[in-house]
């Protein structure tokens, strides 16, 4: 009974995490997921503060998901002291947690992900060996963060969102700036799916797991949870729902979900319960191991989204407007809202001078860390046999398909 | 000519100034025709340190041992190890409760559930090791962050800024939120080079650069004191990226 | 004595006529409340008796940062070309007049610089008169008010009065006839005078004396920069080159820099000369009204009362050259 | 637009003369000014492409066919990369500027030469200027200071100078090297006190002085003890200079411009100017 543990650090994702496979003699029996980021203790670190300085610390938590972060907890915190803010407002948020979805993805799929199917070390070795991949990628990425910038004033901590509204609303020059710049990017970006959906697979099938996602609002956004095992959970009752628990091998939370089934959240979650007909028989049985298909469609939708919106805005036209004031009172508030990677949860406990008194984050990557330990486990036994050092490989880009954000799991 | 060998690293941070460099969508092409970046987690496989570096750049404060490794590590192999964003160069957020008890403060997250892991209080990388150069910012300016690979390529450091975000914002001719509106602006007392990113868009400076050299505190609680803030409350405001109440 | 006017119903004509002559610039509020020079739109007009506007003319003639050499690896330095299309400034009162003329003396000297030079040489001035509040201190200046402007519209009753001091201005006097009328009256004479000596020469002497006023002074000093950057006479500026990414190309670039910052007067060793806040507040006005180099004895406060508005905590001269003229005559 | 627009030069050679300091060769068009038209005490501004520019005192001689010598010290942002170039690099040059030391009224005086450290560079550019002609001036005095003796600039050039009668020599450093025999006579003591053995003819003696700010006061105020009257005491100040045309506003003393008006200054002018020295 010699079983060996050997660690290996992850890369090309955020954050610092390593796996562990479990080799008894030649065989490898079984694999840990190992967050070992440091935990910045960011709920603890917010109590105490105003209720207005909440979402600018908060979105701190991470640098890709920084824009949603911040609308997440600019949510909760309007719920909590009563604030609601103008249809204005909302189109541009909304705009700007589409832009972080393509930054994002476009970060993942061309960056982080691709170099595994193209058999290159990252960024360094696409340059050299296929550079009008990166290239592509790249003018996607931008146009994400042009969004970000636009509306949050910086693609990364968007410091322009604020309680009840903005520091000042883009004009009409800008807007149209950006929507000619997303026509433009149309073409390549469906050039890019019809791309990603024909690479061949580079894992085995796995079997797909229940999945769940926000709900009840536009793409993105909503106010419960929906669950391929066909629960609803309120945005009230979800943090119970999800349940997080202190474990080793992780500074992340884990939560336990009721019949110890680990559920995924994410782009491949969402277009599960969501799926546009055209694309589904891309999906058929292929569960975790497509995710970077379920990315680029994702990507797709984000930009149409993006175009809506900004025809929305520009259509009525951009008022300039003052925030909303917000008048501090005791209260409590809870958003959910879909990050990049999945369901995000920020809830917030604020007393009468609307100083912070409880705060509690959920991030996808934490939710995620059941499944992906499931997935370890199948596609060990799929791979049972093979190549101690294929397993590795393998095991590292099945890590790399959930696209984990490790400080937003540990925060 | 030899291209420059960099490795680029985080510590305890939100990738933020890594992302910075990936968000330099235009230029990133010729920066890895000009640059090997041999170590780079977040962007390239495997994580290995090996030879030495003419530049690491280092994200993020040190709160746990096997940081402290990372960093002194890099510092042996590096000629020049640079600071990278406020977390690296102040503590930055991470930092923001240092004067309390750490493990009070776990325990406010994780229960009294022991973590497997020792966590100390966040610290800017000067406190362990020698840095050869900073550049601030939560997140750092590409611009900047441009400039210093382009003079690391010449052998060169930035070179630093010593005035205050204001200086930026009268040249862009902005209204004054802390004169004209009464806002709590930090610009004064905060080192400049993002070209008032936040008051130009009427959003007061929240002092994400880390405090400018020769700040005049007690004048500025007292403008604040007459506007109706509390010492408190400025101060608060004032340590969300430098705790170490080096203001 | 004849005079040449132009009504008020007829300003818009004028607007109009002087766009022929280049891209026309005027004091204009922004959505946000702030006075600046900018470009002022077809039907736009501009408010000619406001007072001032956040930043002096002097950004037309010095931006805030501009490239003054670029570099290439083949070529070697280059001076930037530099294209200055026609530019009409109107509404510049006196004390900014005075301010771009004290400007010229410093970069159109000996060796003009190029950039200011090219810059200048497209430059309009179409002055307007005014009338001070309590901020400005040009009352307190003696000497002859040259003439400064291409154009001035001295301010009447309904309408300006119109005097040319240049070819130019002879030129758009001309291109502006028709909407001129003559009347008899007498030319109002502007009472405000620049160059002159806020302060006698032996308070001066005072001035530069370690007073502990000055300590006092500079207590109160936030160190902001806002003063300098939104004097029109204030032109330090730094240096800085940076490398282009393929490390083969650069710029150099100069910035507007101001002497109340630490780093002004620093040496190599790391030393200065001016090393704390009392020392550099006291340079500073110093250098104002004593001046430096070629303009020295010239002094360059034009009056125009901008430090006294911008500065956060209100920091004003004016009461210690006061008190000191006081303690002497008194 | 000469003053505004480097010419450009190629390193010749690049050595190094301490550990700290190097000797740069440059060389540029033959019969361009930057080369063969400064006083001694002028300096020209030195520019590394894409990394910054700086002002740099002519150490040598001029020359017709283009070469310049300048000693340089690598301290900062400008001078540290300056330290890997290699012959053949390109840089950028402009000057001369300023005003250099007013060698016609050394004409038949004494003079005394106050080096300290890295000042050495102009002060060896005034010394070869008088060794040219040798019979223009009277006694040459140099008094050279340094922090220790591997820091001494130009020294088998200085002690052949001496050898051959041609200057009277006085070295000192602040201490000994452990490993470093020191070169004959030179004393250890800071540089001030070299100046207390010293015999000079107040009245017929003009002292040139550079060196580090710190020791300035003090030497002043040595040769005014000594008689000297501060007409006849010229040194060479230091500032921040960004431009080199009297423009950027760096390097004011007082109302003086050091870039302009000196950086060679006679004591009687900076009177009364209480940041010229230290
Ligand atoms: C007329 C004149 C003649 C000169 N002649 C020579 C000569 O012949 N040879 C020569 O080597 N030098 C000479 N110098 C000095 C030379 O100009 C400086 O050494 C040079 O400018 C340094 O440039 P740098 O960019 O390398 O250093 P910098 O980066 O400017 O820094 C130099 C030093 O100053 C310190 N420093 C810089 N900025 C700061 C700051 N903000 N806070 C604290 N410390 C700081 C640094 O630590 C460093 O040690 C001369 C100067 C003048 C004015
Ligand atoms: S708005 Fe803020 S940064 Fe701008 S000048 Fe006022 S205090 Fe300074
Ligand atoms: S204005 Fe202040 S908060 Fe905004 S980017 Fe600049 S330093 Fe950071
Ligand atoms: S405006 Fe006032 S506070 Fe700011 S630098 Fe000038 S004097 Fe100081």
């Amino acid at each position: 009974m010699s079983s060996v543990i050997i660690s290996d650090i992850l890369t090309r994702v955020e954050g610092h995490g390593s796996v562990e496979l479990i080799r008894d003699g030649g065989r490898v029996v079984d694999a840990r997921l190992n967050l070992y980021e440091s935990p910045r203790l960011f709920e603890a670190l917010l109590v105490g503060r105003r209720f207005d300085e909440i979402a600018d610390v908060a979105c701190r938590i991470c640098s890709i998901c920084s824009t949603v972060h911040k609308v997440a907890a600019l949510q909760a915190v309007e719920q909590a002291v009563g604030v609601t803010i103008s249809r204005q407002t909302g189109l541009l948020r909304e705009l700007a947690v589409q832009g972080g979805q393509i930054e994002s993805h476009a970060l993942h799929i061309f960056c982080l992900a691709l170099p595994d199917y193209l058999g290159v070390n990252g960024i360094q070795e696409l340059a050299t060996r296929e550079p009008e991949k990166l290239q592509v990628g790249l003018r996607i990425k931008k146009l994400g963060n042009l969004i970000q910038e636009t509306v949050g004033g910086r693609a990364i901590h968007p410091f322009n969102l604020l309680v009840g509204g903005l520091g000042r609303v883009p004009d009409v020059a800008q807007l149209q700036y950006v929507r000619n710049q997303l026509a433009g990017g149309r073409d390549i970006v469906d050039d890019c799916v019809a791309y990603i959906l024909n690479l061949k697979d580079i894992l085995p099938p796995l079997a797909m797991l229940p999945v769940c996602a926000v709900s009840g609002g536009p793409p993105l956004f909503g106010d419960r949870l929906t669950t391929s095992t066909l629960a609803i959970i309120s945005a009230g009752s979800a943090a119970a729902w999800l349940n997080e628990h202190v474990e080793p091998h992780t500074h992340a939370k884990v939560s336990h979900f009721d019949e110890t089934t680990p559920i995924m959240v994410g782009p491949l979650a969402r277009l599960t319960l969501a799926m546009p007909t055209t694309y589904a028989h891309h999906f058929t049985g292929n569960s975790i191991r497509s995710s970077l298909k379920a990315r680029i469609i994702e990507l797709q939708l984000a930009v149409e989204r993006a175009q809506i919106l900004i025809e929305q805005l520009l259509e009525t036209g951009l008022k300039k407007e003052v925030p909303a004031i917000a008048i501090p009172v005791q209260g409590e508030g809870t958003s959910l809202i879909e990050a990049p990677r999945g369901v995000l949860l920020h809830s917030y406990r604020f007393d009468g001078w609307g100083i912070c008194s409880a705060a509690n984050i959920i991030t996808p990557t934490a939710i995620n860390q059941g499944a992906i330990a499931a997935s370890l486990k199948a596609l060990i036994a799929a791979m049972d046999g093979a190549d101690y050092d294929q397993i590795k490989r393998s095991a590292k880009i099945l890590i790399r398909c959930y696209d984990p954000c490790i400080s937003c799991a540990v925060h | 000519m030899r291209k420059l060998r960099v490795a680029i690293a985080g510590l305890t941070a939100c990738s933020g100034c890594q992302l910075s460099l990936l968000n330099c969508e235009d230029e990133l092409p010729g920066l890895l025709e000009q640059i090997e970046f041999h170590y780079f987690p977040m962007a390239l496989s495997p994580a290995l340190l090996e030879g030495e570096y003419d530049a690491a750049l280092v994200e993020g404060c040190i709160s746990m041992p096997h940081e402290v490794e990372l960093l002194q590590e890099l510092r042996r192999r590096s000629r020049y190890l640079i600071a990278l964003g406020t977390c690296a160069v102040w503590g930055g957020v991470a930092a923001l409760r240092n004067g309390e008890d750490r493990e009070l403060l776990r325990q406010q997250v994780y229960g009294l559930n022991p973590l497997a892991c020792e966590t100390f209080n966040p610290q800017p990388l000067q406190s362990l090791v020698q840095v050869d150069a900073a550049v601030s910012g939560c997140p750092p300016e590409k611009d900047e962050l441009l400039r210093l690979l382009a003079g690391l390529v010449r052998g060169a450091l930035p070179v630093s800024i010593d005035y205050p975000v204001c200086t930026e914002c009268r040249m862009r001719e902005n209204l004054c939120l802390l004169t004209e509106r009464d806002i709590l602006c930090l610009g004064p007392l905060v080192l400049g080079g993002c070209g008032a990113r936040c008051p130009s868009m009427l959003v007061p400076c929240e002092g994400c650069r880390g405090p400018v050299p020769e700040s005049n505190m007690k004048e500025y609680l007292e403008l604040c004191a007459q506007k109706g803030f509390g010492r408190l409350t400025v101060l608060e405001r004032l340590h969300r990226f430098c705790p170490e109440r080096k203001i | 004595m004849v005079i040449q006017f132009i009504a008020d119903h007829n300003l818009e004509a004028l607007l109009e006529r002087l766009r022929r002559y280049g891209e026309l610039h005027a004091p204009v509020l922004s959505d946000d409340g702030v006075l600046r020079f900018a470009a002022l739109t077809q039907g736009e007009t501009s408010d000619l008796s406001a007072l001032r506007t956040l930043l002096p003319p002097k950004k037309y003639l010095l931006h805030p940062q501009e490239t003054i050499l670029n570099y290439s690896a083949d070529t070697g330095y280059q001076l930037p070309v530099e294209v200055a299309p026609p530019l009409i400034l109107l509404g510049l009162h006196p004390c900014d007049l005075a301010g771009i003329n004290y400007l010229d003396r410093i970069f159109l000297g000996d060796e003009p610089d190029p950039i200011y030079a090219a810059r200048r040489a497209a430059l309009t001035l179409i002055g307007v008169s005014c009338i001070p509040d309590k901020f400005c201190s040009c009352q307190q200046m003696i000497s002859p008010l040259k003439a400064l402007s291409d154009l001035f519209l001295n301010s009447l009753d309904d309408g300006f009065a119109v005097t040319s001091a240049s070819l130019r201005g002879d030129e758009l006097l001309e291109g502006i006839k028709d909407i001129l009328e003559e009347r008899e009256g007498e030319m109002p004479e502007d009472s405000r005078r620049f160059f002159g000596h806020v302060v006698s020469e032996q308070l001066r002497h005072e001035l530069d004396l370690t007073l502990p006023e000055w300590q006092e002074l500079a207590d109160r000093c936030l160190g902001c920069g806002a003063c300098s950057i939104c004097c029109p006479t204030c032109y330090c500026f730094d240096v800085l080159e940076f490398s282009g990414l393929d490390g083969r190309s650069a710029v150099r670039v100069r910035q507007w820099d101001n002497c109340l910052f630490k780093s002004h007067a620093q040496v190599a060793s790391g030393m200065s000369f001016r090393k704390d806040r009392a020392e550099r507040f006291r340079y500073r006005y110093r250098h104002k009204y004593r001046g430096f180099g070629a303009l020295q004895g010239v002094p360059s406060c034009v009056g125009c009362g901008r430090c006294r508005v911008v500065c956060p905590t209100g920091i004003d001269l004016r009461p210690l050259t006061e008190r000191l003229e006081e303690v002497r005559h008194g | 637009m000469v003053s505004a627009l480097p010419v450009q030069a190629a390193i010749t050679a690049i050595s190094p003369l301490t550990a700290d300091t190097s000797l740069l060769i440059l060389h540029t068009e033959p019969d361009h000014p930057v080369a063969s038209s400064f006083l001694p005490g002028q300096f020209l501004e030195f520019s590394l492409p894409g990394v910054g520019e700086i002002p740099v005192s002519y150490c040598g001689y001029p020359s017709v066919n283009g070469s310049i010598e300048l000693c340089i010290r690598h301290v900062g942002h400008v001078t540290t990369p300056l330290k890997i170039a290699l012959p053949g690099d390109s840089v950028g040059l402009r000057g001369p500027f300023g005003r250099g030391f007013p060698l016609p009224s050394f004409a038949g005086q004494d003079l005394l030469l106050i080096a300290g450290g890295l000042g050495m560079a102009p002060l060896r550019s005034l010394l070869l200027a008088l060794l040219q002609q040798r019979d223009f001036s009277g006694r040459l005095i140099l008094v050279y200071g340094a922090r220790e003796t591997g820091a001494l600039l130009f020294l088998d050039e200085l002690l052949e100078f001496k050898k051959q009668g041609k200057i009277e020599l006085h070295l000192g450093v602040d201490r000994p090297d452990f490993c470093l025999a020191g070169p004959p006579d030179c004393q250890i003591a800071l540089l001030p006190t070299l100046l207390d053995r010293l015999d000079i003819d107040p009245g017929r003696t003009c002292a040139a002085i550079c060196g580090p700010p710190v020791v300035y006061p003090q030497l002043v105020s040595s040769l005014r003890l000594m008689g000297m009257a501060d007409a006849r005491i010229h040194l060479s100040l230091e500032r921040r200079m960004k431009c080199g045309v009297g423009r950027c506003g760096h390097c004011a003393v007082g109302t003086l411009l050091c870039c302009v008006d000196g950086p060679v200054f006679s004591n009687a002018e900076l009177a009364g100017i209480e940041e010229a020295l230290a």
